[in-house]
C-alpha cells in the first residue's frame, strides 16, 4: 500500500516576524462546508447542536463548543472547523470536506490591525473573538476570524504563497513606518 | 476664413484682431429638412457629411449643452482600425481612411498622429487570437504586424519584461493607428458644417419627437418646436431617453468609463500601448501628459464620474506593465457615459418610425468612429439606404441573432463587456 | 461607492460585481416566443434615476443582491437578497 | 532674502542643499521654496509655452511656477517640499540652463502663438505633421522628465474608517474635530501640511490668547488625547460615493529614501460624515507682465515673511482689491521690510496697514524686470502714473473658497457676489458639510465658530449629542473687496501662469466663438496645467463673462475633478507592482514540476507545466512529441487540478443541473459521468465539462480552468435567483482536491496498483470513491486524450505525494509526466474543445452539438439559441483541417476557397488550434468554416499574412484520431 505524505502549503514561507507583528501558520484541523437546503436551516441548526455543540452561526459570527467551531462563511453557509462533520448533518444540506481547500495563518502583535488596513477593505477594529468577515485581502477572497490577540486569515490553498507574500510585505512597510519614528 | 500659417502671421502682425467666430450662433428656424439631435462628434460629423457628400444644407444640429461636450471631449483620443469581425472590420477601415485626410478636408488641425497602436499579448491563446485579428485587418486592406517578445522589446523597451505578473509574449502592432486631438475633431467638423450652411444650435434640448401616422414630423425643444422631414438621433449617453420620446426601448445600458491624464512630462511613450491581461491603454499627448484608461466601472451610471476601485485597477495595470511611469502623477480623471450595446458593437439604422434614424451603441469605441459614423449615418439619412461599410450595424441583429459582433467573445448580452 | 450588504454590512464597491437590470432575475415563461426572450435579454429601460439592479457580493458572502440605486446620483436606496424569503 | 528675527524656522538647524548644482543653506522647517527665497534665488522655473522665467507665486499646493525635479521625481512643488540636509533640486523645462533658455525664443513669437494657433496651421504638406511639426512640439512640451527607471521605494495603499472625516486642520477643522470627538465620534483629521493650523501658520495673530500656530499645535495634541487620528501631510484628493474619500499621504518627502517605509500611501477613507475645512485660495489680478519673478500672491508673501522669515527682497509693494492685502503690508512693515506702497484699487478703501504709503484708487499696470522684479508702473485717479522701484510685489484679487471637493460628485458651486467668488452649493456631497472659509466665512473667529457648529451638526447626524465648546478669542476681520480681474492696458497679462494663458487669449477665444467656459478652457488650455486652474479659473471665467457680455453666473461655473492634488501612479497603483497585479495560484505539484525542469506557463491565475524535458531534448517540440507518443503508447500522468470543481448536493440537484446544462443530468445514474454543455442566456456556449453523480444527492461538476470563476458566479446566480426553493446547494471544491489524469494503454495498471482495493470493472464514464494509502479519493474514468484514461483526486495535501507515486509507476512502464503542450496535441488529435474553440461567439450548432440541447426541457440559453441567425447554414462550423507538406498550420490563419484571393469578402473561416500530430505524423488543425459540415473533403487555402503562410489544406472531421473512440472505451 502506498503511503501518501501530506505536504505543507506554506513550504517554509512562515513564520514571518516584522516589527511588532507576527504571521504564523495554523493547523485548523478538519474543515467542512455546511449549507442547509432551503427550509432546512432549523433542522441543520438542531443537528449541528446535537452532534457537535455549536449552533449554526448568524452572519458574521462564530459559534464555539469544545473543539468545534462553526464559522459563518457566506450566504447560507458555515464552515465547521475542528471536528469531522457527523453524517447526520447530510440529511439537511450540503456537507463538503474543505480541509485541504483553505490555509490558515494567524497574524498577531501590536501592528496586526495596521498591517491588515493595508490589505483589507473592511474595518476590523471591532472584530471580536466571535466575529468573522468574508472579504478580500488584496485580490484574494478570504475569511478573517477574530481571535484573542489577533486574527486568523483563511485563504485558498493555491494562493498561500501570495497571501504570505502580501502580508509579509505589508508587515515590513508598517515596521518601516514605525522605524521612522 | 481659411486657416493657414500665413493667416496666423498676418493676424499676429496686426494684433490678432481679425479672428472671427469659427461657427455662427443662429437661432433655430421653425423648420428644417433634417434635424440631427446631438452636437457631439458623431452628430457634427453627420451634419458635415450631409452637407459635403449629399448637398443637404437645410440641416440643424440641436445640442442641449455646448458643441463637443459629450464623449468626444472626454476620451483617450485613440484612433485605430484593428477589428476582427465582419461589420466592424470594414467600418473602422473606412473610418481610418477618413481620418487620414481629415485635417486637409476640414482645414483644421486635429493633430491626427499615426504613432501606431501596440496590443500586447501574454499567452499562446492570446497570440493566436491576435494573429487572427491581424490577418482580418490585412484581409480588409489595413496594416498589422505580429511582433514577438524581442520585437516588442525593441519597440517599447521601457516595459517590465521580467518582473510583471503576466509575461509579455509579443504584440500586434497597427502602424496606422494613433491618436488625435479630441476637441479639435469636434470643432473642425462644427466649423466645416457651419461653413456649408448647417445651423449649429447650442443650449437647445430636445424634449419630444413629433410623430404623425408613423412618420416623424419634427421635434419639440427648449427653444420651441422645429418641424423636420428627417430626424437623426445621435446622442451617446442619452440614447435611451431620446429614443423613449419616440416610444422606443433600446438594447442599450449606460455605463461609466474613466480616463486619466498625468502632469506634463518630457516624451517617454511614443506609441499607443495596450495591456492584454487587464483593460489598460496608454499614450502620451503632444503636451506631454500620459493619457490612459481602463475598463468600465461596470455599474450603470449617468454620472460622468467614476469610483476608486476601477481607478486603482488601472493604476495597478500601469505598475505591473510599465513601472517606469510610477512617479508620474495623475492630474485629472474624468468619466464618459458609454452607450453599451449587448454585443459591444454599434447601431446605425432606420427605426420603425419613417424618417427617424438612430445612431448609438458605440460602447467605449466611439471616438475613432467619428468620421466613419458621420459619413455612414449621413448616407443613411440622405439616401434612406444603409452605407455599405455600416450595413451590419442593424438594430434587429439581437432579435434575429444574425451578424452579432461580439469582438471580445464575452457574450452578446448586457454587462459582459 | 459602498453597498450595504444585508449580511455583511456596508462594504466597498471593490467586493462586488454587477449584472445590471434586475429584470434578469425573472426569466420569461418557458415556451414564450423568441421575441419575448430577445426583448427580455436585450431591451432596457436604462433608467436615469432609480434602478433595481443585480449585484453579487463576490468578494464577500457570495450573495446575489437586488440593489435599488440611483444611476444619476449613485445613491443607494435599498438592498435585499435575491430570493430572500426562501434561501436564508 | 532672510529676515533676521522673523519666521518660525529652526535657525539652530542649518540645512545644506543644492539647486541646479549650486550649494545653499536653509533651516529646519523651511520648504524648498522658502529656502530658495531665503538664499536669494528669484527664478525657479520656466513657463510651459513661452518659457518665461518664473518665481514662486504661492505658498502651497496650488503652485504653478516653482516645479522642480528632486532625485527621480519630476514636477515637485518647491512650495510643498520640506527642506532636508543634502536635498538636490534641479529646475525643469529649460535648455541649456534656467538662466539662459533657448526655448524662450517662443516668447518673442508670442503674437503668432496665441490661443489655438496650432489648430490653424502645421497642416501642409500633410506628411510634415508627423515627421517634423509634431516631434518638434513634443520635444518642446512637457515639464520634468521621468528617470526611465521604476521607483526604488515602496509605495502602499491603505484603508481607514471613521465616523467623521475632517478635511483640513485650520481653525474650522480643529474646532469641528474637537466638537465631534468630545461627543464620542471617531474622527480622522487630515491636513496637507506637516503642521496643524492652516492659515494660522502664516499669520501673526493670537487665538485664545496665544500665537495662532501654537494654539493649533496645542489643539492637535488635545485632539490626539481624545483619540482623534491626526494625519499630517495627508491631502484628501477626492470625494466618492457613499462617503468614500481618497487621500494621499506623503510619508517621507521626495528625495529621502524611506528605508522600509513607503514613500507615499494612498488612503481610501470610509467616513459616515465629513466636514470640509479646506480654507480658501488667493487669486491674482491680471496686469501686464504680472508673471515676473518677485510678483507673488499677497497672502503668500505674508506667509513667507511670517512663517519662514524670508522675502523676495527688501523693497516690497502690495497691490490688492480687498482688506486682506492690507495685512500683508502691515506684516511686511512689521518685519522690517521697506513697504514702498500699499496699492488698493478701491478709491474708497481705508488703510488698515498702519504706517505705510497708501495709494487707494491706484492700480499696478505693469511689472518690470525680466529676470526678477525691479519696478512697477502704476496708474491712479485722473490718469496719473507712477513708477516705483521694488523687488517684491504681493498681489491679491480676493480669495476663492476651496470648494474643489464639493464638485467631485457633480454639484456646481454658486456665485457669491459679496465675495466675488464661488461658494459650495448645499449638500453638494452627501454626508459632507463645509465649514469656515471654504464656504466663505473668512475671519478666524468666524471659522472657529463655524467649524464648531458643523462639528455639532455632524455629531448629531451620527446620533451623538454634542454641545458647542467654548470658542477661543480671535480676530474676526471681514473680507471687504471690490472685484478686479484685469487691469486695463497694453501688453500681455497672465491668467494661467504655467500654461501661459493671457487675458488676450481668453478674449480671443470668445471672439472666435469659444464662448462657453468649457470651450474657452479647452481652446486656450486655461486650467489644464498642473494646478488645474486653482488660481486662474475664476479670473478666466470673469474675463470670459466680460468678453461675452454676460454676468459670471450666466457664463458658467468652475468645476473640479479628482484628484485635488496630483497623485502618483505608484501610490494609487501600489497594489499592482511586480507580481501583485493578480494572485498566483500554484498547484500541488508546482515545486516538484519546476524541480523536474518543467517550464511553467500562466493559465488564468494558475501556473501549469508546459512539458517535462528530458536529457538530449533541446526544443519544446521534442519533449511534446515524446510525451504525446508516451500517452498513446504507454502511460502519462498530468496534473489537472486547475479545472474548476463544483459540488452540487441535494434532493433536487439533478433538476437544477437540467436547468444549467443543455443536456439532461437528472437521469444520470449514480457512479456515472456525463459530458455537459453550458450556454449563456444569449444562446452561445459558456463552458463544457463533466458531471459525475457521486450519490443520489451528490453531483460533482468540472469546468474548464479558464471559465471556473465565471461558471461559479453563474451557478450562484441561477441557484439564488431562479431556484431559491429547490432543495440543493453548491460550493466550489477546486481547492480541496488535487486531481491527476492518468492516460494511455497502460493507465489501468498504474492506477490499480495505487488503490487500496482494485477498481474492478469501472466502465468508461464511470466514477467511484476509492482509497489510496488509506486516504479517501475519487476515481473517474474519463479521457481528454482519447486513450484509456482515469482521473484520480485526493485531498490537496497529498497531491504531490500521489503525483510522485503515479510517476514512479508510470516510469516503470515506460511512461511519465506530460504537460500542457502534449495535452493540447492529444486533444486536437481527438477534436476535443478548449476555449480556443469555445471562444464566446460559438453556438452548440457551430460545434455540431445542437443535438445536446435536450428537447423536452428548458435550460439557460435554450430559447435564444434557436434564433435563426444562430442556426443558419452559413455559420462558421467546427472542422478539422489536414495540411499537406511540411508547413505548419497556424492558429489565427484564415481560410479561403482554393484560388480565391485572401481578402475580407472571400473569408471563409479561421484556424483556432494547430499542431504537429506525432501520432498521425501529420500537421493538424481545428478551425471554423462557413457551412463546414457540408464541406468535408474540400480543398482550401490557409493564409496567415502576418507570418507569411499560404498553404493548402483539406477539410475533415474534427476528430482526426480514433474516430470511433475505441481506445478510450476499450
Amino acid at each position: 500500500m502506498v503511503d501518501l505524505i501530506a505536504s505543507d502549503p506554506w513550504a517554509g514561507l512562515l513564520p514571518v516576524q516584522a516589527g511588532a507583528a507576527r504571521l504564523e501558520a495554523v493547523d485548523p484541523g478538519p474543515l467542512a462546508l455546511l449549507a442547509p437546503w432551503p427550509r432546512a436551516e432549523e433542522a441543520m441548526n438542531a443537528a449541528l447542536r446535537a452532534a457537535h455543540g455549536p449552533g449554526f452561526p448568524a452572519p458574521g459570527r462564530i459559534e464555539t463548543s469544545g473543539a468545534a467551531r462553526a464559522i459563518w462563511f457566506g450566504r447560507g453557509q458555515a464552515l465547521l472547523a475542528g471536528v469531522v462533520p457527523d453524517p447526520s448533518l447530510r440529511a439537511h444540506g450540503l456537507v463538503e470536506d474543505q480541509s485541504d481547500g483553505w490555509v490558515v495563518a494567524r497574524l498577531t502583535g501590536d501592528g496586526a490591525l495596521d498591517v491588515l488596513a493595508r490589505l483589507v477593505p473592511v474595518d476590523l477594529r471591532r472584530l471580536g473573538p466571535k466575529g468573522v468577515v468574508r472579504t478580500m485581502l488584496g485580490h484574494m477572497n478570504v475569511a478573517i476570524l477574530g481571535t484573542s490577540g489577533g486574527v486568523e486569515i483563511l485563504a485558498f490553498r493555491s494562493m498561500a504563497g501570495t497571501l504570505a507574500h502580501e502580508i509579509a510585505d505589508a508587515m515590513r512597510a508598517v515596521a518601516g513606518r514605525a522605524a521612522l519614528g | 476664413m481659411g486657416f493657414s500659417g500665413w493667416r496666423i502671421l498676418r493676424e499676429g502682425l496686426t494684433g490678432n484682431r481679425g479672428w472671427r467666430p469659427h461657427w455662427r450662433d443662429p437661432a433655430p428656424k421653425s423648420s428644417y429638412d433634417t434635424v440631427i439631435i446631438g452636437g457631439g462628434g458623431h452628430g457634427l460629423a453627420t451634419a458635415y457629411y450631409l452637407a459635403r457628400e449629399h448637398g443637404l444644407t437645410d440641416v440643424a444640429v440641436l445640442e442641449k449643452g455646448y458643441l463637443g461636450g459629450g464623449n468626444v471631449g472626454r476620451n483617450t483620443t485613440i484612433v485605430r482600425a484593428n477589428y476582427n469581425l465582419p461589420g466592424n472590420s470594414e467600418f473602422y477601415s473606412h473610418s481610418l481612411k477618413l481620418w487620414e485626410g481629415l485635417e486637409q478636408d476640414l482645414n483644421f488641425n486635429a493633430m491626427m498622429s499615426q504613432r501606431g497602436v501596440l496590443n500586447l499579448f501574454h499567452s499562446d491563446g492570446q497570440r493566436d487570437y491576435a494573429a487572427r485579428r491581424g490577418n482580418s485587418m490585412i484581409n480588409q486592406g489595413d496594416d498589422a504586424v505580429l511582433l514577438d517578445r524581442e520585437g516588442v522589446r525593441r519597440m517599447v523597451p521601457y516595459l517590465d519584461f521580467d518582473q510583471g505578473r503576466f509575461p509579455i509574449y509579443g504584440g500586434l502592432f497597427h502602424p496606422r493607428g494613433g491618436t488625435a486631438r479630441h476637441d479639435a475633431v469636434a470643432w473642425g467638423y462644427a466649423r466645416g458644417a457651419d461653413r456649408r450652411g448647417v445651423d449649429l444650435i447650442q443650449n437647445c434640448a430636445v424634449t419630444g419627437i413629433d410623430i404623425e401616422g408613423g412618420r416623424v414630423t419634427g421635434v419639440q425643444t427648449t427653444r420651441g418646436a422645429i418641424r423636420a422631414r428627417r430626424v437623426g438621433i445621435v446622442v451617446a449617453g442619452r440614447s435611451s431617453q431620446v429614443a423613449a420620446m419616440a416610444g422606443m426601448r433600446l438594447p442599450i445600458e449606460s455605463h461609466i468609463l474613466q480616463a486619466f491624464v498625468t502632469e506634463g512630462l518630457k516624451p517617454v511613450i511614443d506609441h499607443v500601448v495596450t495591456f492584454g491581461m487587464g483593460h489598460f491603454y496608454i499614450s502620451q499627448s503632444d503636451k506631454g501628459g500620459l493619457v490612459f484608461g481602463g475598463d468600465l466601472d461596470f455599474h450603470a451610471s449617468y454620472a460622468a464620474r467614476g469610483n476608486l476601485p476601477m481607478a486603482e485597477h488601472v493604476m495597478e495595470a500601469a505598475m505591473t506593465l510599465m513601472p517606469v511611469i510610477g512617479k508620474a502623477r495623475v492630474l485629472r480623471s474624468w468619466g464618459g457615459i458609454m452607450d453599451m450595446s449587448p454585443d459591444g458593437s454599434p447601431i446605425i439604422d432606420r427605426t420603425e418610425v419613417e424618417g427617424l434614424y438612430l445612431n448609438c451603441g458605440w460602447c467605449y469605441g466611439g471616438f475613432k468612429a467619428v468620421p466613419g459614423s458621420g459619413f455612414s449615418f449621413a448616407h443613411l439619412i440622405a439616401t434612406g439606404r444603409p452605407h455599405e461599410p455600416a450595413a451590419r450595424f442593424r438594430l434587429d441583429r439581437f432579435a434575429t441573432g444574425r451578424g452579432l459582433m461580439d469582438e471580445e467573445g464575452t457574450g452578446a448580452q448586457h454587462n459582459l463587456h | 461607492m459602498r453597498i450595504d450588504c444585508p449580511l455583511c454590512g456596508a462594504r466597498d464597491r471593490r467586493e462586488f460585481s454587477v449584472l445590471g437590470d434586475a429584470a434578469m432575475a425573472v426569466r420569461p415563461e418557458v415556451g414564450a416566443d423568441t421575441q419575448t426572450w430577445s426583448d427580455w435579454l436585450h431591451l432596457r429601460d436604462n433608467t436615469a434615476g432609480r434602478l433595481r439592479e443585480l449585484w453579487y457580493h463576490e468578494g464577500g458572502c457570495a450573495a446575489w443582491l437586488v440593489v435599488e440605486r440611483d444611476t444619476v446620483s449613485h445613491a443607494v436606496h435599498g438592498v435585499s437578497l435575491v430570493g430572500a424569503s426562501d434561501a436564508d | 532674502m532672510r529676515i533676521e528675527g522673523r519666521g518660525r524656522v529652526d535657525r539652530g538647524t542649518p540645512l545644506r542643499f543644492r539647486f541646479d548644482g549650486r550649494e545653499m543653506e536653509g533651516f529646519g522647517g523651511d520648504t524648498l521654496a522658502s529656502a530658495l527665497m531665503g538664499a536669494g534665488v528669484g527664478v525657479v522655473g520656466r513657463s510651459f509655452k513661452y518659457h518665461r522665467p518664473r518665481g514662486v507665486l504661492t505658498d502651497g499646493s496650488a503652485e504653478p511656477n516653482a516645479l522642480v525635479t528632486i532625485g527621480d521625481e519630476p514636477n515637485i512643488r518647491a512650495t510643498m517640499q520640506p527642506l532636508f540636509h543634502g536635498l538636490q533640486a534641479v529646475s525643469q523645462n529649460r535648455w541649456p540652463s534656467l538662466g539662459f533658455d533657448l526655448m524662450a525664443v517662443n516668447d518673442l513669437a508670442a503674437p503668432f502663438l496665441g490661443a489655438g494657433f496650432y489648430y490653424k496651421t502645421f497642416m501642409w504638406p500633410q506628411r510634415f505633421w508627423e515627421r517634423l511639426y509634431e516631434p518638434m512640439i513634443r520635444r518642446a512640451a512637457g515639464l520634468g522628465a521621468l528617470s526611465g527607471k521604476p521607483p526604488e521605494e515602496h509605495y502602499e495603499t491603505a484603508f481607514a474608517f471613521c465616523d467623521l472625516l475632517v478635511i483640513g486642520a485650520g481653525p474650522a477643522g480643529l474646532m469641528a474635530a474637537l466638537t465631534a470627538a468630545q461627543a464620542g465620534a471617531e474622527v480622522i483629521l487630515c491636513d496637507e501640511d506637516a503642521a496643524p493650523g492652516g492659515r494660522l501658520l502664516a499669520e501673526v495673530e493670537d487665538v485664545g490668547g496665544v500665537a495662532g500656530h501654537l494654539w493649533a499645535a496645542g489643539m492637535a495634541e488635545r485632539l490626539r488625547g481624545l483619540g482623534v487620528r491626526v494625519m499630517p501631510r495627508t491631502t484628501v484628493t477626492g470625494a466618492y460615493d457613499q462617503g468614500t474619500y481618497g487621500a494621499l499621504e506623503q510619508v517621507v518627502p521626495a528625495g529621502v529614501h524611506p528605508g522600509g517605509a513607503p514613500r507615499e500611501c494612498f488612503w481610501r477613507i470610509a467616513a459616515r460624515r465629513a466636514v470640509l475645512c479646506t480654507g480658501a485660495l488667493e487669486r491674482p489680478i491680471a496686469f501686464r507682465d504680472n508673471d515676473r519673478p518677485g510678483v507673488m500672491l499677497a497672502g503668500a508673501l505674508r506667509a513667507y515673511v511670517n512663517r519662514w522669515g524670508v522675502a523676495p527682497g527688501r523693497r516690497v509693494a502690495v497691490f490688492g482689491n480687498n482688506d486682506d492685502a492690507h495685512r500683508t503690508a502691515r506684516d511686511a512693515a512689521a518685519a522690517g521690510l521697506k513697504v514702498v506702497a500699499l496699492v488698493d484699487s478701491r478709491p474708497d478703501a481705508v488703510n488698515l496697514a498702519g504706517d505705510v504709503p497708501f495709494m487707494p484708487g491706484w492700480q499696478v499696470t505693469q511689472a518690470i524686470g525680466r529676470g526678477g522684479l525691479r519696478a512697477i508702473r502704476l496708474a491712479g485717479p485722473g490718469g496719473r502714473g507712477r513708477m516705483l522701484e521694488v523687488d517684491g510685489l504681493g498681489v491679491s484679487g480676493g480669495w476663492n473658497p476651496s470648494v474643489h471637493l464639493t464638485s467631485h460628485m457633480g454639484a456646481r458651486p454658486v456665485w457669491d457676489p459679496g465675495l466675488a467668488a464661488f461658494v459650495p452649493s448645499e449638500a453638494a456631497v452627501p454626508g459632507m458639510s463645509v465649514a469656515g472659509s471654504a464656504r466663505g466665512r473668512m475671519g478666524t473667529a468666524a471659522c472657529l465658530r463655524d467649524g464648531a457648529e458643523r462639528g455639532v451638526e455632524a455629531a448629531g447626524e451620527l446620533g451623538l449629542r454634542a454641545s458647542m465648546p467654548d470658542l477661543p478669542e480671535a480676530g474676526d476681520d471681514l473680507l471687504r473687496l471690490r472685484a478686479l480681474w484685469a487691469v486695463p492696458g497694453k501688453g500681455r497679462a497672465w491668467v494661467d501662469f504655467q500654461n501661459d494663458v493671457t487675458v488676450k487669449d481668453v478674449r480671443q477665444a470668445a471672439s472666435e466663438g469659444y464662448g462657453t467656459v468649457e470651450h474657452m478652457k479647452r481652446y486656450t488650455t486655461q486650467g489644464m496645467a498642473t494646478d488645474q486652474g486653482k488660481s486662474s479659473n475664476v479670473v478666466a471665467l470673469a474675463l470670459l463673462a466680460q468678453a461675452t457680455g454676460r454676468d459670471i453666473p450666466g457664463t458658467g461655473t468652475t468645476t473640479f475633478r479628482p484628484p485635488f492634488v496630483p497623485v502618483s501612479i505608484a501610490a494609487m497603483g501600489a497594489g499592482g507592482r511586480g507580481k501583485r497585479f493578480a494572485p498566483e495560484r500554484r498547484t500541488t505539484t508546482d515545486a516538484l514540476s519546476r524541480a523536474m525542469g518543467a517550464p511553467m506557463i500562466e493559465a488564468g491565475l494558475w501556473y501549469r507545466s508546459a512539458y517535462f524535458p528530458r536529457e538530449g531534448e533541446t526544443t519544446w517540440r521534442q519533449a511534446c512529441d515524446r510525451e504525446v507518443r508516451m500517452v498513446r503508447q504507454t502511460v502519462g500522468v498530468c496534473e489537472v487540478s486547475t479545472l474548476g470543481k463544483i459540488a452540487v448536493s441535494g434532493p433536487e440537484a439533478g433538476r437544477f443541473l437540467d436547468l444549467v446544462y443543455t443536456n439532461t443530468m437528472s437521469t444520470l445514474a449514480e457512479g456515472r459521468v456525463r459530458y455537459g454543455l453550458m450556454l449563456r442566456e444569449d444562446g452561445h456556449v459558456m463552458d463544457d465539462g463533466t458531471v459525475s453523480r457521486l450519490s443520489a444527492h451528490d453531483f460533482l461538476l468540472t469546468t474548464t480552468t479558464a471559465a471556473a470563476g465565471q461558471v461559479m458566479r453563474h451557478l450562484d446566480f441561477v441557484q439564488q435567483a431562479y431556484a431559491p426553493r429547490m432543495a440543493l446547494r453548491l460550493v466550489s471544491v477546486t481547492e480541496h482536491w488535487a486531481q491527476f489524469a492518468v492516460a494511455g494503454p497502460l493507465a489501468r495498471g498504474v492506477v490499480d496498483g495505487l488503490l487500496d482495493a482494485p477498481m474492478g470493472d469501472l466502465p468508461f464514464m464511470g466514477c467511484r470513491a476509492v482509497t489510496v494509502g488509506g486516504v479517501g479519493a475519487r476515481l473517474f474514468r474519463i479521457s481528454f486524450s482519447g486513450e484509456l484514461g482515469f482521473e484520480i483526486a485526493v485531498p490537496a495535501r497529498y497531491g504531490e505525494s500521489l503525483f510522485r507515486a503515479l510517476l514512479g509507476r508510470a516510469e516503470a512502464l515506460g511512461g511519465g509526466a506530460y504537460g500542457l503542450e502534449a495535452l493540447n496535441v492529444l486533444r486536437i488529435e481527438k477534436g476535443f474543445l478548449t476555449h480556443a474553440e469555445m471562444h464566446g461567439r460559438v453556438t452548440a450548432f457551430d460545434l455540431g452539438m445542437h443535438r445536446m440541447i435536450a428537447p423536452g426541457k428548458d435550460c439557460i440559453g435554450k430559447a435564444l439559441a434557436s434564433r435563426p441567425g444562430l442556426v443558419a447554414e452559413d455559420r462558421e462550423m467546427l472542422v478539422g483541417l489536414w495540411v499537406a507538406g511540411d508547413r505548419a498550420p497556424l492558429a489565427g490563419a484564415h481560410l479561403f476557397a482554393e484560388g480565391a484571393s485572401p481578402v475580407s469578402e472571400n473569408d471563409q473561416g479561421y484556424v483556432t488550434s494547430a499542431c504537429w500530430s506525432p501520432t498521425l505524423e501529420q500537421w493538424l488543425a481545428l478551425g471554423f468554416l462557413k457551412n463546414g459540415r457540408a464541406r468535408q473533403g474540400e480543398r482550401l487555402r490557409m493564409v496567415d499574412h502576418l507570418r507569411r503562410l499560404d498553404v493548402a489544406c483539406n477539410v475533415a472531421e474534427a476528430v482526426a484520431f480514433d474516430p470511433d473512440g475505441g481506445r478510450m472505451r476499450g
